[in-house]
This record gives C-alpha cells, sequence and structure tokens, in this order.
C-alpha cells in the first residue's frame, strides 16, 4: 500500500520555518502573540508526525523518497536534496515533534515576563525547524547542513541572555567543540563524495554501496570513524562533552530540548542513520562501544558530585548518551534497536526532568542545590511528575526506562560479561544521583530552616510535565522482551528475544541499591549541604570533569594564542620590516631621482632632448637604412 | 669644387643661397644679441627671408600668409609682449654652465644625426610639382579635403582669442 | 634632383636647431616663445620643401604649413597672454623662476 | 533575446551617466548629490541583473562578444618587407565578452557598487568628487571582468588603481595618505609583473596571419582566443618568442605574484591590512568584495585556464600556499584586537579557500573556488557595511572598547551575527558551499592537507565568534549616551546582501550552472 502522508511530510519542516520567518520578521510586533505561533506551528508538526508514525504503525506502507530539489552540480556530481521517510525518521520525527511541542507550551510560562519572548520563540522555531530537517534529510549533506543549522540555533539558544558573560562564554564553547566534531562529519562527506559511485550521498545509496561491498573496508573505517567523531562532538561523548554541562546557562526548557530529543539525539540518530557504514568498520564499533561505556561512567560519577540541579542533570544526559552509544557499538541489529528504544524512552524521561527542574527554578529563582534544600517540596506536581522521571531514569520497574535499560543490558550481557558488569555499576550510580538529587530537591526533611511558600508554576508549565510523565511511565511497553516490536518495527527484522529474568532482577537490585544509598546519605533529616570547593582533593577533580577543560586549554587555546601571537610579531617585524627596508631603499633612491624634480622647464627639456638625440641615434644606427631609403 | 661652381651656376641656386645665409644669420643674431627688440627684429629678417625661400618653392600663398603672420603680427605681439613686462637685458644670474654646455652638446649630436640623416636620403626622382596656380589649388583642397581641419583651426583659433583675453585682463577687482 | 631638397632639409635643421637651443637656454619667456616660433617655421619649411621635391609632390605640404602657421600664431597670442598674467602676479618674466611646479 | 544590443559596452560604459549627471550638479547639494548616484548606480545594476538573466545556460564558452580594433602599433617595416608581409603590426582589441564566471563578477560589482553608493551616507565631506571617483573605480572593474584582451584587461585593471588611490587618501581615516601611497605601490609592482607577463604572452602566443587576396597581414594580437589557441595548439609560425615549458612556468610564476599581491597572498599581504583599516566604508566594501576578486580572477582567467597543463603539475605549490594563507589569516585573526584588522586577516584567509579550490583541479573545487569568490564578496562588503554603522556610533571598533551592544542595536548586532556565521560557513549561507566544494575538491588529489585545511574551519569558527560576540554580546560598553539602531538607508543594502547570501546558500544553483559553462571547457581538457 501506497503512503497517503509520506509525500508531504515536507509540511513538517515548513511550519516552524514559517514562524521562525514571521518571527524574524515580525518579532517586536507579534511580541505577545508569538508563543500562539510557535505553538501552533509545533502542533502542526506533531501532527503531521504522529500522522505519519501512526500510518506506518497500522499499515505496512514502502519507504518515500524525494530527492528532486537540485541544489547544485559540479562537473559529474550532482547534489539533489528532498527527504525521506521510513520507519527510523518516522519513529525520530515523532519523538522530536513531541518533544518539541512540550517545550513551546512550557515556555509560554516560563518565558512569559522575557522581553525578547519572540526572539526566543524564533529560535526555537529554527531549533525545531533544523532538527526535524535532519531527522528527514535525504542524504548526508543535506543532513550536515540541518546538523549545522541545529548547533547554530543551539549557539543561539545558549547564549539566549547575552548580556551574561557566561552565556556568552558557554555559547562560543558550545559551537567550537561541536564544530570539531563537525569538520570530522565534513571529512567523511569528502571520503565518501569520493568513494561512492557517482558521488552519491543519499543514504539509499550508501546503504547499497555498504552492503554490495563496493567500498574498501580501510575506506570504510575511515568514514565510519569520522562519523563518530561528528556524533560524539554533538551527542557530548568523551572527550568532547565539555560544552554540554556550560550550556545549562541558557533557557531551561531549551536545556530540555537539547538534552532530551534535539541537539545530542542528533549524534546518536546519525549513527543509527550511518549504521551499514559501522557494520562494515568492526574496529570502530569497538570503538564505539568503549567510548560509550566510558562517557556513560565517568560522566554518572561526576554527576554524582555535581551542586547545580542543571549540572547534575546534564552530565546524567551525557552518561545515558554513552549508554546508548555503547548499545550501537554492540553492533547487532537487536542493539541497535535498543540503543533506539533508549533514546525514545530517555527523550520523554530526560525532557520531564529539565521542565521539572525548571519549574523549580521558575519559583524558586534558584539552581543550587544546596540552597533549594527541599524547598520544592510543596509544589505537589512538580515533586511527582519529577519523582517519575528519576525513576525512569533509574530504570526501575515498570518504568519506562526500566524497558530500555533492559534491552541494552541484555546485548551488552550477549557482548561481554565485563561490559555487563561495568553497566549495572551505572545503573546503580544513575540511581544514586537522581535520588541524591530528588532529596535534595524535595525532601521535606531537609527543607526545615526553609520556609516552605513556593507555589505550583502556571498549567501551562504543569500540563507538559503530567503530559511526560504519562509517557515516562508507558513509552516502555512498545518494546519488551517477548515483544520486541518497536526493534522488529524499525528494521524489518525478527528478533526471538529472550525473557533474562537474572538481568532484570541485577538491574533493578542494582537500582535499588543506589536510591537506598542517595535516601541514606542524603534524605535523612539533619543532612548538612555540601560544598564542592572546601571537600576533599577527589572530589574536587570529580567536580571539575578532570580539569578536562584545562587540558584543553593546555593544549590547543593557549599554544593557538601563542602561535597567533609570535605570528602577529612575525607579520609586523619581519614582513612590514622587509617591506619597509625595501620601501626605504626606494625612496633613497626617490630622493636622488627627486632633484631631478627641480621644477625648471628648460630642464626638463635639455632631459627630453638628450633622451630623444639617443633614441635617434640609435634608430638611425641600427635600422637607418631602411628608414632612410625608401622604396 | 666644381660642385660648388655647379650649384651657384643656377639663379634658383644662388637665390637660395642668399635667402639661407639671410635666415641662418637672423637666427644666429636673435641668440647672440644682448637687446630684446634687437632680436624680435633679426627673427623678423628670419621670417622674411624664410617667405623668400617658400617664393623660391612655388609657395606664394604661404609665403605671404609667412609675412603677414610671422613677420607682421608675431613680431608685432612680441613686442607689445616685451613692453608688457619688465626685463633685464644683461644675463646677471648664475650661467648655468652644466647646463649650457650638456645643452650645446646634445644640440651637436642632434644635428649631427639630422644631418647624417639628410645626407642619406635619396628619393627616387620625381616630377616637382608644377602648380601654376597655387593659391586657387589652396583653396579648393582647403575647402574640400580639408575642410574639416580647417574648421578645427578656426575653431582653435578663436578659443586661443577668448583665452588670451581673459588670461591677459585683470582680475576684476 | 635630390640636391636642392638636401640644402633646403639642412637648412631647415639648422633653423631648428638655433631654435631648440634658444628655446632651452634663454632666461627671458619672451625669447624662449619666439625660439619656440622660429622651430616651427623651421618644420615649415621641411613641409614646403617635400612639397615639392618630396616623394608624392602635392599640394598638401602646403596646407599643412598654413595650419602650422595658424597653429603658431594661436600659440603666440596664448604664450604672451599668460606671459603677461604670470608677470603681472609674480612680477618677473624669467623661465627659471618659473619653477612652481616643483612644490 | 537581446538581439544586436551591445549589452556589455552598455554595461561597462552605464556608469558614465552618473558622471555626466553629477558633472552637472552643484557641488554643496550633499542629499541630491547623494540620491542622484544612487539612482545613477541602479543602472549599472539593472544592465547587469538583464546580462545575469540571459545568459544562455547551454552555450559553452562566451557570450554576447563585442570587437573592435582599439589601437594598432605598427612594427619595423624592414622585418615585414623581409618577410614579405604586407604589414607587420601589435594589434589590440577593444574586445569584450562574459562566460558564467564573468557575468557572475560583474552582477557582484555592479550590486556592490550600487550598496557602496548607498553606504556611503557616511562620507562626510566632497560627496560630488567622490561619488564620480566611485563610478570610474565601477567603469574599471567592470572592464576587467569583461576583457576579452590582453591590452584591454590591462588598461582596465590600472583604471581601478587610480580612482581607488583617491578615495582612499582624501576620504580614508588618519592615516589615508600612507596608505593610499602603500596601496599603490604594492599594486603598481604587481602590475609591472602583469605587464611583463603580458608581453611574454603577446610575443609567444599572439603572433597570427591573416590572408586577404594575395596579401599577408601578420600581427601581434592581444587576444585572448588567438593566445588561448596558440597555447593550446603550438605557438603560431614565426613568432619571436617560442612558448617553452620553461617560459610557460616563467609567465605564470610572474602572473601569480601579480595578482598574489592583488588576492593577497602571503607574504604579500601587509598593504591590504592598511587599506581594510584606514580605507572609508564604501570602499572598503568594493576593495573587499570585488577588487581582491579581481586577483583571483586573474589567477582563473590567466594562470588556469591558459596552461591547465602546468597548473595541475605546480598544484601542490598553489594548494601550499593557499593553506598557508588559510591557516596564517586565520591564527592572526585569532589576536587581533581591532576587529577591521580581524575581516582583514579573514579575508586572507578565505582568500586561501580559493586557492584551495583551484589547487584541486577537479570540478567540485574549481567550482568552490568560484562560489568562494562570490559569496566572499558579499559577506565582506556586508561585514564591512555593519563595522562602519557600528563606527558611526561609536567611534571605536576595537575588540576591546566594545561590547553587548546587541541591547542598544539589535538589528545591526543580528546582522553582523548572521554575517559572521555566514563567514565560518554556515550551511544555508553562501560561504558554505565554496568551502564545501573547495575542501571536497582538494580531498582527492591532497587528501592530507584537505584535512589540515579543514583545521582552518575550526580556527575560523574560533576567531569569528571571539571578535564578533565580544562585539555584540555582554555587558554593554563603548557606547556613550543613546545610540540608534539602523536608518532605513542603512538597513536596505544590509539587507539585500544578507538576501543574496542565504539565496545562494539555499539554492546555490543559481551560480552554479553558470559556472559549469565556465569551467566546462577546462574541465574536459583536464579530463574531469
Amino acid at each position: 500500500m501506497e503512503s497517503v502522508y509520506s509525500p508531504y511530510a515536507w509540511l513538517i519542516l515548513l511550519f516552524p520555518f514559517v514562524a521562525f520567518v514571521l518571527l524574524i520578521a515580525f518579532g517586536r510586533q507579534l511580541h505577545r502573540l508569538s508563543p500562539w505561533i510557535g505553538t501552533f506551528a509545533a502542533f502542526a508538526s506533531f501532527v503531521i508526525a504522529a500522522l505519519l508514525f501512526g500510518e506506518r504503525i497500522a499499515y505496512d506502507v514502502p519507504d518515500y523518497s524525494w530527492a528532486e530539489f537540485r541544489w547544485l552540480n559540479a562537473g559529474e556530481a550532482s547534489f539533489q536534496f528532498g527527504f525521506e521517510v521510513n520507519a527510523l525518521t518516522a519513529f525520530m520525527l515523532f519523538i522530536v515533534a513531541l518533544v518539541a511541542l512540550a517545550v513551546n507550551v512550557y515556555s509560554a510560562g516560563y518565558m512569559k515576563s522575557d522581553e525578547r519572548l519572540s526572539a526566543f520563540y524564533c529560535y526555537l522555531a529554527l531549533f525545531s525547524f533544523a532538527m526535524l530537517g535532519l531527522v528527514l534529510s535525504e542524504n548526508l549533506l543535506q543532513l550536515f547542513i540541518f546538523w549545522e543549522l541545529v548547533g547554530v540555533s543551539s549557539f543561539l539558544l545558549i547564549g539566549f541572555w547575552f548580556v551574561k558573560p557566561e552565556a556568552k562564554a558557554a555559547a562560543k564553547k558550545a559551537f567550537i567543540i561541536t564544530r570539531i566534531g563537525d569538520v570530522a562529519l565534513f571529512i567523511a562527506i569528502w571520503v565518501l563524495f569520493w568513494r561512492m559511485p557517482g558521488h552519491g550521498l543519499g543514504f539509499t545509496s550508501i546503504h547499497n554501496a555498504f552492503h554490495t561491498n563496493v567500498i574498501s573496508a580501510e575506506a570504510a573505517s575511515w568514514i565510519a570513524l569520522l562519523i563518530f567523531i561528528g556524533a560524539m562532538g554533538k551527542s557530548a561523548q568523551f572527550p568532547l562533552f565539555t560544552w554540554l554541562p556550560d550550556a545549562m546557562t541558557g533557557p531551561t526548557p531549551i536545556s530540555a530540548l537539547i538534552h532530551a530529543a534535539t541537539m545530542v539525539a542528533a549524534g546518536v540518530f546519525l549513527v543509527a542513520r550511518t549504521y551499514d557504514v559501522f557494520l562494515a568498520a568492526p574496529a570502530v564499533l569497538d570503538a564505539v562501544l568503549w567510548i560509550g561505556i566510558i562517557t556513560a561512567l565517568l560522566a554518572a560519577v561526576i554527576a554524582a558530585v555535581q551542586t547545580d540541579v542543571k549540572r547534575v542533570l546534564a552530565f546524567s544526559t551525557v552518561s545515558q548518551l554513552g549508554f546508548m552509544m555503547t548499545a550501537l557499538g554492540v553492533g547487532t541489529w537487536a542493539a541497535y534497536a535498543s540503543g533506539l528504544f533508549h533514546l525514545h524512552t530517555h527523550a520523554f524521561f530526560k525532557a520531564l526532568l529539565f521542565l521539572g527542574a525548571g519549574s523549580i527554578i521558575h519559583v524558586l529563582g534558584e539552581q543550587d542545590i544546596g540552597r533549594i534544600n527541599g524547598a520544592g517540596h510543596t509544589m505537589r506536581i512538580t515533586k511527582w511528575t519529577f519523582a517519575v522521571g528519576a525513576l525512569a531514569l533509574s530504570g526501575l520497574f515498570p518504568f519506562a526506562g526500566f524497558w530500555s535499560k533492559e534491552a541494552i543490558l541484555a546485548e551488552v550481557w550477549n557482548r561481554s560479561v565485563t561490559l555487563f558488569a561495568v553497566s549495572i555499576v551505572l545503573t546503580a550510580l544513575t540511581a544514586f544521583y537522581m535520588s541524591r538529587l530528588y532529596f535534595y530537591l524535595f525532601s521535606k526533611n531537609r527543607s526545615r530552616q526553609t520556609s516552605s511558600s513556593a507555589k505550583e508554576s502556571p498549567w501551562t508549565m504543569t500540563i507538559p510535565m503530567i503530559g511526560l510523565a504519562v509517557l515516562s511511565v508507558t513509552a516502555g511497553l512498545i518494546h519488551m522482551p517477548h515483544l520486541p516490536w518497536l526493534g522488529e518495527w524499525l528494521t524489518g527484522l525478527s528478533f526471538d528475544t529472550d525473557l533474562h529474568v537474572m538481568i532484570m532482577i541485577a538491574s533493578n537490585l542494582s537500582a535499588l541499591i543506589g536510591i537506598g544509598i542517595g535516601y541514606l546519605l542524603y534524605g535523612r533529616t539533619g543532612q548538612q549541604a555540601e560544598d564542592a570547593a572546601s571537600s576533599s582533593r577527589w572530589r574536587r577533580l570529580i567536580y571539575h570533569q578532570f580539569y578536562i577543560d584545562d587540558i584543553y586549554a593546555w593544549l590547543f587555546v593557549k599554544p593557538l594564542r601563542g602561535a597567533g601571537l609570535l605570528l602577529r610579531w612575525f607579520d609586523r617585524v619581519m614582513i612590514s620590516g622587509a617591506v619597509h627596508g625595501t620601501a626605504a631603499l626606494i625612496s633613497a633612491v626617490g630622493r636622488g631621482a627627486a632633484r631631478l624634480q627641480h621644477g625648471q622647464l628648460q630642464g626638463y627639456g635639455l632631459v627630453f632632448l638628450i633622451g630623444a638625440v639617443i633614441l635617434a641615434a640609435i634608430l638611425f644606427m641600427v635600422a637607418g637604412r631602411s628608414y632612410f631609403h625608401v622604396g | 669644387m666644381s660642385s660648388i661652381t655647379q650649384f651657384f651656376s643656377s639663379s634658383e641656386h644662388v637665390i637660395f643661397f642668399v635667402l639661407a645665409l639671410g635666415a641662418i644669420s637672423g637666427a644666429v643674431f636673435m641668440i647672440t644679441l644682448s637687446k630684446l627688440v634687437h632680436m624680435i627684429l633679426s627673427l623678423a629678417v628670419t621670417f622674411l627671408s624664410l617667405a623668400g625661400l617658400y617664393v623660391l618653392l612655388n609657395a606664394e600663398f604661404v609665403a605671404f600668409a609667412q609675412v603677414l603672420i610671422y613677420a607682421g603680427a608675431v613680431t608685432i605681439l612680441m613686442m607689445f609682449g616685451i613692453m608688457l613686462t619688465k626685463h633685464e637685458d644683461a644675463e646677471d644670474k648664475a650661467k648655468r654652465p652644466r647646463h649650457r654646455m650638456l645643452l650645446g652638446v646634445s644640440i651637436t649630436l642632434l644635428f649631427a644625426v639630422l644631418f647624417l640623416a639628410i645626407q642619406q636620403l635619396s628619393l627616387p626622382a620625381q616630377d616637382a610639382l608644377q602648380a601654376d596656380n597655387n593659391t586657387e589649388a589652396i583653396g579648393e583642397q582647403l575647402f574640400t579635403l580639408h575642410v574639416i581641419p580647417f574648421e578645427l583651426v578656426s575653431l582653435l583659433l578663436t578659443v586661443a582669442f577668448i583665452g588670451s583675453i581673459i588670461v591677459a585682463k585683470k582680475e576684476a577687482e | 634632383m635630390s640636391g636642392i631638397l638636401t640644402s633646403y632639409l639642412t637648412l631647415a635643421a639648422i633653423l631648428f636647431c638655433i631654435g631648440l637651443y634658444g628655446a632651452l637656454s634663454k632666461r627671458n619667456a619672451v625669447i624662449v616663445l619666439l625660439s619656440i616660433e622660429l622651430m616651427l617655421a623651421a618644420v615649415s619649411l621641411n613641409l614646403i620643401a617635400f612639397a615639392k621635391y618630396g616623394m608624392n609632390p602635392s599640394i598638401t605640404g602646403q596646407i599643412f604649413s598654413l595650419f602650422i602657421i595658424t597653429v603658431a600664431a594661436a600659440e603666440a597670442a596664448v604664450g604672451v597672454a599668460l606671459l603677461i598674467a604670470y608677470f603681472r602676479n609674480k612680477g618677473s618674466s624669467d623661465v627659471t623662476d618659473m619653477d612652481d611646479l616643483k612644490q | 533575446m537581446l538581439g544586436n544590443i551591445p549589452i556589455l559596452s552598455l554595461l561597462l560604459f552605464s556608469p558614465l551617466l552618473g558622471i555626466v549627471v553629477l558633472l552637472f550638479m552643484p557641488a554643496n547639494k550633499g542629499n541630491w548629490i547623494k540620491k542622484a548616484a544612487i539612482a545613477a548606480s541602479l543602472l549599472p545594476l539593472l544592465l547587469a541583473l538583464w546580462l545575469f538573466a540571459s545568459m544562455d545556460h547551454d552555450h559553452q564558452g562566451f557570450q554576447f562578444e563585442e570587437q573592435a580594433l582599439w589601437v594598432e602599433i605598427p612594427l619595423d617595416g624592414s622585418a615585414s618587407s623581409m618577410q614579405g608581409y604586407a604589414e607587420y603590426a601589435y594589434q589590440f582589441y577593444y574586445h569584450l565578452g562574459v562566460d558564467g564566471m564573468s557575468a557572475s563578477l560583474l552582477l557582484l560589482t555592479a550590486l556592490l557598487t550600487f550598496l557602496a553608493a548607498m553606504a556611503a551616507v557616511h562620507v562626510k565631506k566632497r560627496w560630488k568628487a567622490f561619488y564620480i571617483w566611485l563610478f570610474i573605480l565601477e567603469i574599471g572593474m567592470l572592464g576587467v571582468f569583461m576583457a576579452r584582451d590582453l591590452f584591454l584587461f590591462f588598461v582596465c585593471f590600472e583604471l581601478t588603481l587610480v580612482p581607488a588611490y583617491f578615495l582612499i587618501s582624501i576620504w580614508g581615516m588618519s592615516e589615508r595618505v600612507k596608505t593610499a601611497n602603500r596601496f599603490l605601490i604594492y599594486n603598481g609592482i604587481g602590475s609591472a609583473f602583469m605587464l611583463f607577463a603580458f608581453i611574454l604572452l603577446i610575443h609567444a602566443c599572439g603572433f597570427h596571419v591573416v590572408e586577404q587576396g594575395q596579401q599577408q597581414f601578420a600581427y601581434y594580437s592581444g587576444s585572448l582566443d588567438i593566445v588561448m589557441s596558440h597555447v593550446f595548439e603550438g605557438s603560431g609560425q614565426s613568432a619571436s618568442l617560442v612558448l617553452t615549458e620553461g617560459l610557460k612556468t616563467a609567465i605564470i610564476l610572474l602572473l601569480l605574484i601579480a595578482f598574489g599581491i592583488k588576492l593577497p597572498l602571503f607574504p604579500f599581504h601587509t598593504w591590504m591590512l592598511h587599506v581594510h583599516k584606514e580605507a572609508p566604508v564604501p570602499v572598503v566594501m568594493l576593495h573587499a568584495g570585488v577588487m581582491l576578486k579581481m586577483g583571483a580572477y586573474g589567477i582563473i582567467r590567466f594562470i588556469v585556464f591558459l596552461f591547465p597543463d602546468r597548473v595541475s603539475e605546480m598544484s601542490l605549490l598553489i594548494a601550499v600556499l593557499g593553506l598557508i594563507n588559510l591557516l596564517y589569516g586565520a591564527v592572526l585573526a585569532f589576536v587581533q584586537t581591532e576587529f577591521r584588522l580581524l575581516l582583514a586577516y579573514a579575508s586572507i584567509s578565505h582568500m586561501g579557500i580559493v586557492m584551495l579550490g583551484l589547487a584541486s583541479f577537479n570540478a567540485s573545487g574549481l567550482t568552490g573556488a568560484l562560489f568562494q569568490l562570490i559569496s566572499h564578496g558579499l559577506i565582506s562588503a556586508l561585514l564591512f557595511l555593519i563595522i562602519g554603522s557600528i563606527y558611526e556610533r561609536t567611534g571605536t571598533t576595537s575588540i576591546d572598547q566594545l561590547g553587548g551592544l546587541a541591547k542598544p542595536m539589535p538589528f545591526i548586532s543580528g546582522m553582523l551575527l548572521a554575517a559572521g556565521l555566514a563567514l565560518l560557513g554556515l550551511p544555508g549561507m553562501s560561504g558554505f558551499v565554496g568551502e564545501f566544494l573547495a575542501f571536497a575538491g582538494l580531498f582527492k588529489p591532497y587528501p592530507l592537507l584537505a584535512v589540515a585545511a579543514a583545521l582552518g574551519i575550526i580556527l575560523t569558527a574560533a576567531y569569528v565568534l571571539r571578535g564578533i560576540m565580544a562585539l555584540t554580546h555582554g555587558p554593554l560598553r563603548g557606547a556613550a549616551g543613546k545610540i540608534r539602531d539602523a536608518r532605513f538607508v542603512e538597513a536596505v543594502p544590509m539587507i539585500v546582501l544578507m538576501a543574496f547570501i542565504l539565496l545562494l546558500g539555499v539554492y546555490p544553483a543559481v551560480l552554479g550552472d553558470l559556472f559549469q559553462i565556465s569551467l566546462y571547457q577546462i574541465v574536459t581538457q583536464i579530463g574531469g
């Protein structure tokens, strides 16, 4: 059966784009209206995405691909742009559109009093547009274009409060560090451009090429590695993760959008989209696996000592992304499905957690968990929805996170026992830092010293939270052991997944242990707020993310500056010096010659005469005969 | 020697010689005399001799123009120029010996080159111009073939005329 | 036949050189102008000589010398006018004083 | 469509209309002069648009050619009589013609001149002379891009120097005279090299014999058609110079220096820094936007198109030169504190990309280089325009003294940010297309160099963001009193430029197809 809705998939892009153009052109006039415009666009996109997704679930429709927009010809190569709807993209579109809608509604409340409301919605629309375009892209170059647009819109949003110096620094850092990854992806595109038959960059042709082994294993490794580095930048994998926590200086709804569904998910999505390339490069898959698990563990450790609510969540995101990468790195289609499944569930509960954190920040005007110290316990909706999110993130039965984590753990178990053990530790750590955060924010026991007059946020903020909380509970049901519907739908293969009771028990148990330790340390009465600055050396080391930023500064930024200053000196002294030396020589000659410029007409005439005589003499001697014997 | 006697055998040649002598001596006196008025008068002699030579060359109309314009108008004009400006007869300023020396040498060289070139000139034998009615021929050509340059020259004269008046007249107070 | 032509040309060359010498050595602007007239006259003589004895004898040489005479007259008029204007401003008619272009 | 209308001549001399109109206007009516000049500069723009729209996309080679004998200088008669030619002379033609590359650059020139005329609202004195020089400059620039004769090209190239000299030396900043002198000296030296190379070319490749009935006429001609056909099919008979491989290399090197000074290539770049710093805004717009491109255009037209085989052998040299430019400019831009200098070094860096695209010597690389030319012309013009507006309001363009301008002037800051993003090659804007194609092209012959050049992308991001965010972000600094956002007359050029930048980024085929016409010949020559 032909797809009815797929040919109109481009409308998903149109709505946020129109909203963006409207807001950038008439932002000032539309100030109050801008939330409505943005939300309407997000809603329209969501409806279409839902239709696409629903159609694909209900019927067996073929993939739809359209690429008739001729972007550019260069010699034999022709770059055609278009869009492609298949299971993966429809799935991603649904997640992105849904989270974007939630964030749009939520921001109407959160950003209400900001004087640059229209600018905010303008950037938000651009962000949605870019991310949806990235998902819909038909080929790698087009994906790269939207990939960069995602980067730039996140840059704009992170630096939204431009007067704050730290917002400026964070935006710059986010842009430049992700750009390092982007350059790798860029190079991957060059390699593909020359290696692919007919210079085709379409995902379909990439799929075909890697299935028919047109491309050598070595080239495939390079391509896969470069694509992965690109994904590392965007998905904040070790060691390129340092921008993500700093990006928390942006407005909180943006953090939700960046972390849950868009920017960071883009990296995972990219790897999934080009999974054929990775399957052709086993060595790179191993790298993905190890980088993923290292990132997951490291970020979880760091998250456990952070004192800023948003930074805890940020490192939690890094950790979970690492976990998804681990899944993808296992290198089977089942693992692939489990990784995307986790991306899906994570999108909902992480968005929920950020919105909850935003709600607290909005009401209390405070992000330091030591100073909040349980003050959120009167905000009931926020408290309960946040609890749902935290439990889902911890992977406790029967929340969504449980199912997706279990799916990954099963694949990891098949791959290596050591990795499995590490993953179990990771689960415990996750549960630990989430319970720590929860108790800091909402524990009544802690809040004796603070007055508890906090009111709940407005309905525009709570409704998205409730919706996401519902999804955080139920979203896991679409892919269960014995009923791996999502995986089969995504890949078109059938899995015979067993029910690993032991794995389930192990993961639940470790999560419970984590929560238990969290309660013991932070949930009881009479706890003091911790202070990172005065704590032990190890703690400081972890708190400062192992000083990776400083290492970067020493390794790259300072040498660059040094080189720049050295070259500037060189430019001034050597080159200009050489030039000035020559100039001095010339002007010395010029001064000599200037003495001839005495302004005496007759002197000039004399010189002219001498020249003429010499010329005449030469002419006469050299060519005389022919000139004077005419005919 | 024979060539010289041959040269003077023709009356045309004798006249040429006399007139050329007049022209050259006029020119030389112009350079060497010290009083400005004398200089101008000696140049007038040159111009008149040249007019004579033109007649000898069957160019009567040009000769008349030469007498009228050069010997008449230009000379008078120069007289006025002298009258209207102060002038020192003697060259009491620096003599510029290097300038003079270089000038002399290069002009000698120039003349040498020209002379040698003229000596080497060999033209195929041609019939000399046999135009009896010189003025008529000039008029005919001037108003047919050369009418555009002629008009341009008239324009030039007008412009020069107006320009001279504007330049030379006293600036309005 | 070319003998007489050579004589005319030589005479013209002599006059031209004298004129050139005067133009480049005399300090009085009037004399410089006069010398220039002499040079122009020498060229005219050349043209008229060629008009009679040249390669293609024709009346054109005479016409051109007429043009030269006209231009020379115009030149003399403008020259003297300039000279008078300069003299009024600077009080000198000495060519060696005329070095305002030197800055 | 165009029939027999000599559109190229019309375009070339259309700025004369402006000059004539201005000549008859009283010099003290500043407002009227500005309005008249802006209106007059529309004429070339409309003609250029017309030309651009009526280019035949299927026609390989040159279009709308016009040819007329311009200068003929007879040569030594004895040689002609000895060899039996009836005539023996130099012949230079008034020969115009455009291909896709020229048409695009012509449109760029006309557009930027129009916008520069609008940007000249900052000019404070002697408007009449300013605009007249501006129009003369435009004639020169237009001529450079449409000349098909070496001599005509040289004349037009020189014609740009004189107005630029006066524009800088009269209306520039504090060190204007020194800067203008330096500009003139450097470019004069470049022109000397170019002239020498052209003379060699004319003597080696311009010789041709025309037969008319029984007689044979021999000419040395500057016509590019003749020169090109001789370069590719062997030298004409009895030319006074034989085009050996060594001579080819010499000509290439001479031209490389000549155009390298203009481009500018490291280490000939110092003059250009001063020009960018000292010249008035409209002139810098044209200088960065068009005049630097004349160097690149010369390299493409006279080096790459004339000697493709030799150039492909020398491509490593060109690639290394380009890479040095790219990285050197980027690293130096990173440490500048004066925004105009930052942009100047950025120009050096971006011209490096052009060289890299040329060095790749394949279709995508060359297309990329051409794209980069147009794109950088637009972007740098826009940036200087914005910087001019900021300078007018704050009196400084030093990074150290400014900050937080996004608050008092959101429009200008937004434009500055957008232009900066275009400069660093953000996809969806024109800069990306050129970068992508040039680097992708370079990757095939020199993958390692391409990867090294990719570092430049990161550096570009670093210095652009450093410079621009220092101006727009952070707490407000450097703005004494109340400052206004852009006026209408300032906003229009910015919006127009931005629209073009976006158009080229989103739908580059607009230009790309035309470039394919130009490149077709050379690409088939080198076999893809």
